[in-house]
């Protein structure tokens, strides 16, 4: 069970936690504009990371709000936390392993 | 029967009280604080176990939990039989009834040993190689033999009688292991604010300390300076102790799973203690202080019951008071096994010789045993054993060959080394480095917040693995935030054992070495070993899985070194590339029950119950599972099966009215100035028209078009909506809505509140229900005119508020009133005895099918299976065409979707009214077509309806919608049913009724 | 006309029989029902409603205010419970919406939504820890804490009123669920 | 060859079994072959054997990162059944039943194909109406499935807790007798040696770290940590790390990789019969010809490459497996361990030509795809050495995804495996 830290309640076990999948995969502006294969890849593709990746995590059972996570996937250690809206830090941008 | 093995312990506590057991169906005496393996030792006996491939006679080779061998099965009831157990962890108690485990007809003359004598057509896997013809025969025969030959100890047979809790804990310094180094960290750990927590496995805390008796600590003698500790630590209110307390599992973030063997060394436990207790720990800091297991030397037949490992005998002497032989042979790579023999020696036994595979023994430990008259023979090797049930004798010989002289022996002792427990360092991720000096791999580079200390660290001098438990324990205080007070210094005075060591088989010439085992339990000799590297199977890993070696219920404590050294030497590879199995949870097999904890029963899952259930179940009423919630399913009386009960209900709803529960559905209130936007976003429907005071049906998609949920919303204000969803899909979309509204449009003024369990929901149909509800409302007009179909109101029903909702899924005249929850049964029971006059009957989610069927109503889950759009369903209508986007709505658009063969909602009527269609059927053209037959659709719903007198069904078809009329085939086991397609809407088309 | 008496039932209601039978030096008893209002919205109006209630809210992540029987606990950054025991939901919700009439924010009465636990005795923390994955000590989870979080299966919202004390509020249904699981740890602990 | 039977068994035996030569050969790589496979687990293995018996692929390679079968192939509860839903899938997976069916002796090597009868069970009354959708479907499309009530549940698996304090009793379930298990290791090694010996180049620790392409965009090679090879075709067989892969050859795939675990408990005797799954509550048992039980446990909800997973996973799995067999209880976890496995958005796999001309993927088996094994290299295989997919494996590409014309299981019915 992981240790996650909610930028709004500190530290919680995973358990007070659901993940909503890569982070930062803004919904289009007006999706009729877009090519079948453009929604398609909004709608399915994702990096799959292999090392730095930053994912969406919702503290469901606690204060409800979701928020960002870059978390090494080859460890599972979680470099940093951050609230919706911010980016994620230039160093932590880079996906290598 | 006596015990004559008893000897003094160590600590002198001889006023241990007798404990009687039995044994295979013997009696036996024991003392207090015996482990089995120490009490049957004390009654020497030796052979307590089978091997599970060869049957071989085995007996202990450990004092702990380790052991390979000494499997047993303990219990004196099937409720509470629990196989497999280690009789050198099975603490004895007044009653204890234990066997053996995996021989017929008896320990002694097991029919399996037959095995052994086609032992040599049963290398490493045989069974790949054969068993293939004919090939029906795998099925019938062969697998059957196979299978029944499997397993070791039998499963219990009846439910475990016994309960199981979890507690989760936290703490800043986690210490796994008592021993020295254990308690000189916990010592210093505990000196500051830092919470603590020290566990260990074994009953006793104080590790390797309670078996020796030469070293001394701060002036005390060894066991004597760990009770003194650990009586210190009781004091610290900022320490817990855990004994009996396996640290079993590394998991994520400094998350450590320990076991808690609470009454299985109890006789009588009381009524409040679980058997097993689960502790999930969240440590900041962890000190791994678990100790080093010896290991065994591979010869020519070395698992006979009385070979055995060197220090588990010091053990048996020291601290339990039993010699396990009287006339010992010791056989060792290394000085430990030189000590172990003097403290033998010391306790009565006659040390035969020491065999030292080293080409010089010498310093303080040999010159020791030599100045007590023990013959030592270096350069020297066990090269076979004899006995039968029990080791007779041990052959001698040079270490390169030559001849061999046999010598008269009870007993043999092994010492090949130590080896590092690093489990828990490795599943913590951390990386592990070999040690030539010792032959074993050590703990590197730490991933989490941990330290090793101690043996397991690769310190063997107790002065060097003290000071290193003092050090780790003070580092994580200090880390966890809590610098320790003050630093202590100890006294030790020991002598080293040294760091010898030898991994692999002891025999020169492998072409004459006879069988030499490295896995005991699994029979797994260095000769499948070697054959396994010369079939191609080189990778460690793959040389485990192709013997088995390591995969026993030890996970290859003894073995997993000793079969590297074989391959290594064997491919002449360095053994740090020849690499290692991985490590992986638990330490020790762990107790399923302790897993699942509470988990059980009704607390497996909660039962979500409404707060009208009692009055169901008071009723009679059968319950159905809905997701977590228990929903009334119908309402039988007295000799009605389900049909009739369904007919009853649905023919008094539809002419004059039934009463429905209807609380599990969920509600969601959302609130805020652009709370109708919002709504125009998650919704395919579009809402701005919508006046306050009017329901609406929506539908809500996935974001790739499929139909996700449904329900009815009512406006209660321009700024606030009253959304009704699926009982099963509350949850989920109340979710997908919160993720929009903070990640997609965190601009919006608006917000959610689940309402689901705020709201009993009763559902009053059936051409009277205006009638009943009437009388009992106030501040409503129920009026057609005043309240028409799709609308809703406030006003109070028995003097409760309520929103009371003009609504129907039956196609009748309905009301759904909403009453706060903690009145919903006062309520219902005031409306049921209000309806009474009109012979209101109650009604299940069963007639609620129906009745909605024959409207053509869907229901989400059932027409639906996540693959349908809302234009499959029917549901064209309820897709706002306007709206420039919805969730959902870009998908609708890709080819597959808007295909005009897509499956589309119909309603199907059989040719004969009787035949009721099976849910789930296949819809064909041509039933007669060969196998495969192409399907064209399936029925989702199919029902008796009373009020049709007929059968009636719902069916996803392809194309269904242009087939109007045309008749299909629905090919059953037993025929073919015939059925037209027909509109969905099956019952009152205009809709006359539920306007009325 | 109206049905007079009509008595507003607990999920719990069934459990007060069981309440004190297993020897354990934790007790659990049912809290008095309450209005409950769930405050959802920006900043001022949080200090609006807070200033009508009586009771000043909790800027600070995961504390609760209580003022008497009226308490506030801090839910999310938007999102506040006021809870007024043994009041009328009715009226408590009707003056709060007056008072919150011109606030961006959502007012939604839940107090049939949940019940009430009190966890209480020497022994409670461990007891909760049974099912609830938090560090309950006392520097963890102080006095005036509150958090919804998880017990076994079930979601909760938790808060500590006194060192020894802790209060469990949890919707109707899951309310047996979780009175049954905290029943067994006191009794297993 | 070396042929495998009892007799030659006993030959060895009396000759201390010096004889026996390596299963696969150990080469060294060529510069260049016309297949390279990447990834040997069962499916990569099986396209190389299949390529070289059934398609006269003979120059191929299969490079393996570590050691073959050491991925899902090595760590999955084995079950196979072919009683899918959909047509798409139920061709996929029950052309690979019938080739488990004779597999030991296709491949000389005994791979303990066990039809024992799988017995899914169902536990509500949307259960009941999956399952028996399916029994229905499964019937027309000539798929064995039986629906049992559940005393004949019982009666098939005496162990379970029929009609017992189940939290959700069991209300009957769905039996396909030809469905069972197989000895994941032995899938990989008989592959091996049977490639092997048609002259496939098994090739351990070697990964793949480049996809080079022409500037005309075709494939023309690999680099890997044992150097550069050429190559005319490559397929990408690598479960959890497929999209680390295709990202070297710029392909995007609509994939997300999880961790899921499995365990086994100490081995006892026989007695549990069969396989048993339940998706309602997530238990998925059958006991080993060794004796343990091999426990299913579920994914965690974030993606990651650990091969490990959370703690909380395995007390829900085994606080199912307590409720079906409360006997259980008893029974001792002896190992558990986790896999990666590749999911995709309808957990379907894509077994299919890709944009890059030359390179092919077969990903995305995610929970289950052991049972599709032989079936899954078999189609995969044909379409390399065709260059276009055939009848069963069509339906499976990656524009499916863009179309809309999913093929989604597990929505239709929840059930996974
Ligand atoms: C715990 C668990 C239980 C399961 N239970 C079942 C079940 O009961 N029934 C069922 O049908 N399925 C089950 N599955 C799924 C099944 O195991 C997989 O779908 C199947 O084994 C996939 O086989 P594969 O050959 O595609 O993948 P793998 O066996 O994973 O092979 C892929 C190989 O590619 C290699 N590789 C990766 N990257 C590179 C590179 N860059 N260069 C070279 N090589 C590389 C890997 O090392 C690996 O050996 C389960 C899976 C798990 C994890
Ligand atoms: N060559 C040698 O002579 C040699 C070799 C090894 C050890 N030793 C001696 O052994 C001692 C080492 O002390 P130490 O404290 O490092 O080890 P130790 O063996 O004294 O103590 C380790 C303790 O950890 C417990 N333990 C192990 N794994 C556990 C787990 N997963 N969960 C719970 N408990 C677990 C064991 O039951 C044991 O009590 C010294 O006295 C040293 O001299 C000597
Ligand atoms: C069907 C099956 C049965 C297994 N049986 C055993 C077993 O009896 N003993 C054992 O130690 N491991 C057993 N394992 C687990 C392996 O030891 C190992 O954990 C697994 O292959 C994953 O590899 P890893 O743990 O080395 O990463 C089994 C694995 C599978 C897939
Ligand atoms: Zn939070």
């Amino acid at each position: 069970m992981l240790l996650i830290n909610c930028p709004y309640c500190g530290p919680r076990p995973e358990a007070e936690f659901a993940n909503g999948g890569q982070a930062h995969i803004a919904r289009p502006a007006d999706p009729m504009s877009l090519t079948d294969d453009e929604w398609a890849a909004y709608l399915y593709m994702r990096d799959n990371t292999k090392g730095l990746h930053h994912e969406r995590w919702r503290h469901a059972n606690g204060c409800g709000r979701f928020f960002n996570a870059s978390r090494d996937t080859t460890t599972d250690v979680i470099k940093r936390t951050y609230r919706m809206g911010e980016r994620p830090e230039a160093e932590h941008q880079g996906a290598k392993p | 029967m006596t015990d004559t093995y008893r000897v003094r312990r160590g600590d002198g506590a001889e006023s241990r009280n007798a404990v009687h057991f039995t044994f295979e169906g013997k009696s036996y005496q024991g003392l207090a604080g015996d482990t089995l393996a120490s009490a049957l030792i004390a009654n020497g006996v030796h052979l307590v176990g089978r091997s599970f491939k060869y049957h071989r006679p085995r007996g202990f080779v450990s004092a702990g939990s380790e052991e390979p061998n000494a499997l047993v099965g303990v219990g004196a009831t099937q409720s509470r039989y629990t196989p497999n157990l280690l009789a050198t962890q099975v603490e004895i108690y007044e009653g204890l009834v234990a066997e053996s485990q995996n021989r017929w007809p008896s320990l002694e003359t097991d029919a399996g040993f037959l095995n052994e004598y086609f032992s040599a057509f049963l290398p490493a896997g045989f069974y790949y190689k054969t068993f293939m013809w004919p090939r029906m025969a795998w099925k019938k025969l062969y697998e059957p033999v196979i299978r029944r030959m499997a397993g070791l100890g039998r499963a219990p047979a009846e439910p475990d009688a016994d309960r199981y809790t979890q507690v989760f804990a936290h703490c800043d310094v986690l210490i796994v292991g008592a021993g020295p180094a254990g308690l000189a960290a916990a010592l210093e750990a505990s000196n500051s604010d830092a919470t603590v927590i020290l566990c260990d496995e074994q009953a006793e805390m104080g590790g390797s300390l309670l078996s020796d008796r030469s070293a001394s600590i701060d002036g005390m003698q060894a066991a004597d300076w760990a009770r003194a500790a650990l009586d210190e630590l009781r004091k610290r209110p900022n320490v817990k102790l855990m004994s009996r307390t396996t640290a079993f599992g590394w998991y994520p973030h400094n998350f450590v799973g320990l076991n808690e063997r609470v009454t299985d060394h109890l006789a009588n436990p009381a009524a409040n203690q679980p058997r097993e207790r689960l502790w999930q720990v969240r440590a900041k800091e962890v000190v791994l202080a678990a100790g080093a297991i010896e290991r065994p030397l591979v010869f020519t037949d070395n698992d006979r019951p009385g070979i055995m490992l060197a220090d588990a005998a010091r053990t048996y002497v020291n601290r339990y008071g039993v010699v396990p032989g009287k006339q010992v042979v010791v056989f060792t790579a290394c000085d430990s096994a030189y000590r172990a023999a003097l403290d033998l020696k010391a306790a009565g036994a006659k040390i035969q010789v020491i065999v030292d595979l080293r080409k010089s023994a010498s310093g303080h430990w040999v010159d020791k045993a030599r100045a007590e008259g023990i013959k030592v023979r270096s350069d020297s090797i066990v090269r076979g054993t004899s006995g039968r049930l029990r080791v007779k004798s041990a052959q001698i010989s040079n270490a390169q060959g030559g001849d061999a002289e046999t010598v008269a022996c009870d007993l043999i002792l092994m010492s090949a080394g130590f080896t590092p427990s690093v489990h828990l360092f490795s599943q913590s991720r951390g990386k592990l480095s070999y040690s030539e000096e010792l032959r074993a791999y050590v703990p590197g580079e730490s991933v989490e917040r941990e330290r090793s200390v101690g043996a397991c660290k690769g310190l063997f001098a107790l002065d060097s693995v003290i000071e290193s438990g003092a050090k780790g324990g003070r580092d994580a205080a200090a880390k966890a935030g809590f610098p320790p007070r003050g630093e202590r210094s100890y006294t030790v005075s020991a002598r080293s054992v040294g760091a010898d060591a030898f991994i692999g088989s002891v025999m020169a010439d492998h072409q004459a070495e006879k069988r030499a085992w490295v896995d005991f339990q699994n029979d797994v000799t260095a000769k499948d070993v070697r054959l396994a590297t010369r079939e191609g199977f080189r990778s460690i890993e793959h040389v485990k899985r192709y013997t088995t070696t390591g995969m026993a219920t030890d996970q290859g404590k003894l073995s997993n070194m000793n079969a590297l050294g074989v391959v290594s030497k064997q491919i002449d590879v360095a053994v740090p590339k020849v690499g290692l199995t991985t490590f992986r949870p638990p330490y020790t097999p762990t107790t399923f029950g302790s897993f699942a904890g509470q988990s059980r029963g009704d607390l497996f899952d909660p039962v979500r119950k409404t707060s009208i259930h009692p009055w169901a179940e008071a009723q009679g009423a059968q319950f159905e599972d809905v997701g977590v919630w228990k929903r009334a399913w119908y309402f039988p009386q007295v000799g009605e099966d389900m049909h009739a009960a369904v007919a009853r209900e649905c023919k008094a709803t539809r002419e004059s009215v039934g009463i429905f529960d209807a609380s599990t559905l969920g509600k969601i209130e959302i609130v805020g100035k652009d709370a109708a936007e919002f709504m125009n976003r998650m919704y395919t429907n579009a809402w701005t028209k919508l006046e306050p005071g009017r329901l609406r049906y929506g539908v809500m998609l996935r974001e790739d078009g499929f139909i996700m949920d449904d329900g009815v919303v009512g406006r209660m204000a321009t700024d606030r909506f009253h959304v009704t969803t699926t009982t099963g899909g509350a949850a989920r979309v109340l979710s997908m809505m919160e993720d929009y509204l903070q990640t997609e449009w965190p601009d919006l003024e608006v917000w959610l509140t689940s309402t689901t369990e705020q709201w009993s929901v009763i559902a009053l149909q059936g051409p009277n229900a205006r009638r009943v509800l009437e009388p009992l409302v106030e501040g409503i007009d129920l009026s057609a005119d005043a309240m028409p179909h799709m609308s809703v109101r406030q006003g109070r029903i028995c003097g409760v508020p309520t929103r009371l909702f003009r609504v129907s899924f039956t196609g009748e005249l309905g009301f759904e009133v909403n009453v706060p929850a903690g009145y919903g049964r006062a309520v219902w029971e005031a409306i049921f005895a209000a309806g009474k006059s009109y012979g209101i009957t109650p009604y299940g989610t069963e007639t609620m099918h129906v009745l909605r069927a024959e409207k053509g109503y869907i229901i989400v889950g059932q027409e639906t299976d996540g693959t349908v759009t809302p234009d499959d369903a029917g549901l064209g209508w309820a897709v706002g065409k306007a709206k420039r986007d919805f969730v959902g709505k870009r998908s609708l658009s890709r080819p597959a979707l808007v295909r005009e063969d897509r499956k589309q909602l119909v309603g199907l009527l059989t040719t004969d009214p009787k035949a009721v269609l099976e849910e789930g059927a296949q819809i064909v053209l041509d039933p007669t077509h060969p196998i495969p037959v192409p399907m064209i659709g399936h029925v989702t719903s199919a029902y008796w309806s009373a009020t049709l007198n007929r059968s009636i069904a719902l069916a996803l078809v392809r194309g269904g919608r242009s087939r109007m009329g045309e008749e299909l085939s629905i090919p059953m086991p037993d025929g073919v049913i015939k059925a037209k397609v027909v509109d969905s809407i099956l019952f009152d088309p205009k809709g006359e009724r539920l306007n009325a | 006309m109206l049905s007079p008496a009509i008595m507003r039932s607990n999920a719990l209601s069934p459990m007060r029989s069981s309440g004190t039978t297993a020897a354990s030096a934790t007790t659990l008893s049912i809290l008095p029902d309450a209005a409950k209002l769930v405050f959802r919205g920006k900043t001022e109006a949080i200090e609006a409603a807070g200033a009508h209630f009586g009771v000043k809210p909790s800027l600070e992540a995961c504390r609760f205010a209580a003022v008497g029987g009226r308490s506030v606990y801090w839910l999310g950054p938007d999102e506040w419970l006021f809870q007024a025991v043994n009041e009328d939901p009715i009226e408590v919700f009707g003056g709060m919406s007056v008072a919150l009439q011109a606030q961006a924010c959502s007012l939604v009465d839940v107090s049939h939504r949940s019940d009430g636990i009190a966890v209480a005795g020497p022994t409670a923390a461990l007891v909760l820890n049974h099912g609830c994955p938090l560090d309950l000590s006392l520097k963890a989870f102080p006095v005036g804490m509150c958090t919804r979080t998880v017990l076994g299966k079930a979601s909760l919202l938790l808060s500590r009123s006194e060192e020894h004390v802790f209060h469990v509020d949890v919707w109707r249904s899951f309310a047996p669920y979780v009175w049954q699981f905290l029943d067994e740890a006191r009794s297993l602990s | 060859m070396q042929k495998f039977s009892a007799l030659s068994l006993l030959r060895a035996g009396l000759t201390g079994h010096v004889g026996w030569q390596r299963q696969w050969r150990s080469p060294e790589p060529k510069p260049g072959y016309d297949v390279i496979i990447v990834g040997g687990g069962g499916h990569g293995l099986a396209t190389a054997y299949y390529l070289a018996s059934r398609y006269g692929v003979k120059n191929v390679a299969v490079l393996e990162k570590g050691w073959i079968g050491g991925g899902n192939t090595g760590r999955n509860t084995t079950i196979i059944r072919s009683n899918y839903l959909f047509d798409e899938s139920a061709g996929i997976y029950e052309h690979a039943l019938k080739l488990w069916e004779g597999l030991s002796q296709e491949l000389n090597y005994n791979v303990m194909y066990s039809p024992r009868g799988v017995l899914m069970l169902a536990h509500n009354i949307h259960d009941v109406q999956s399952f028996k959708r399916h029994v229905h479907a499964n019937r027309l499309n000539g798929i064995d499935n039986e629906w049992l009530s559940p005393e004949e549940c019982k009666e098939f698996c005496p162990p379970l807790n029929v009609g017992g304090s189940m939290r959700y009793p069991i209300l009957g379930g769905a039996l396909q007798r030809r469905g069972g298990t197989a000895r994941h290791d032995a899938v990989a090694w008989g592959y091996a040696r049977a490639a092997d010996a048609l002259g496939v180049d098994i090739i351990e620790n070697c990964e793949v770290t480049g996809i080079r392409r022409a500037p005309t965009g075709e494939v023309v090679g690999v680099d890997t940590t044992r150097g550069s090879i050429n190559a005319k075709r490559i397929g990408v067989v690598a479960a959890g790390n497929t999209s680390t892969v295709m990202n070297m050859a710029g392909v995007r795939l609509p994939l997300e990789s999880f961790p899921l675990q499995a365990l086994v408990s100490e081995p006892v005797k026989p007695i549990f019969p069969c396989v048993v799954m339940s998706n309602t509550i997530h238990a998925y048992i059958s006991q080993s010809d060794k004796g343990e039980m091999v426990i299913g446990a579920g994914t965690d909800v974030y993606t990651s490459y650990t091969q490990r997973g959370g703690l909380h996973i395995v007390n829900h799995t085994l606080d199912a497996i307590c409720e079906l067999v409360p006997a259980f209880r008893r029974l001792r976890m002896l190992r558990n361990w986790g896999g990666l496995v590749d999911v995709t958005p309808d957990r379907s796999p894509i077994v299919a030509k890709t944009p890059v001309s030359g390179l092919y993927v077969n990903c995305g088996w995610g929970t289950g795809g052991f049972k599709a094994t032989p079936g899954s290299g078999e189609v995969f295989a044909s379409t390399i050495a065709k260059d276009e997919p055939n009848k069963i494996n069509a339906p499976f590409t990656i524009e499916r995804f863009r179309d809309g014309a999913v093929i989604d299981e597990a929505a239709a019915a929840a059930v996974a495996h």
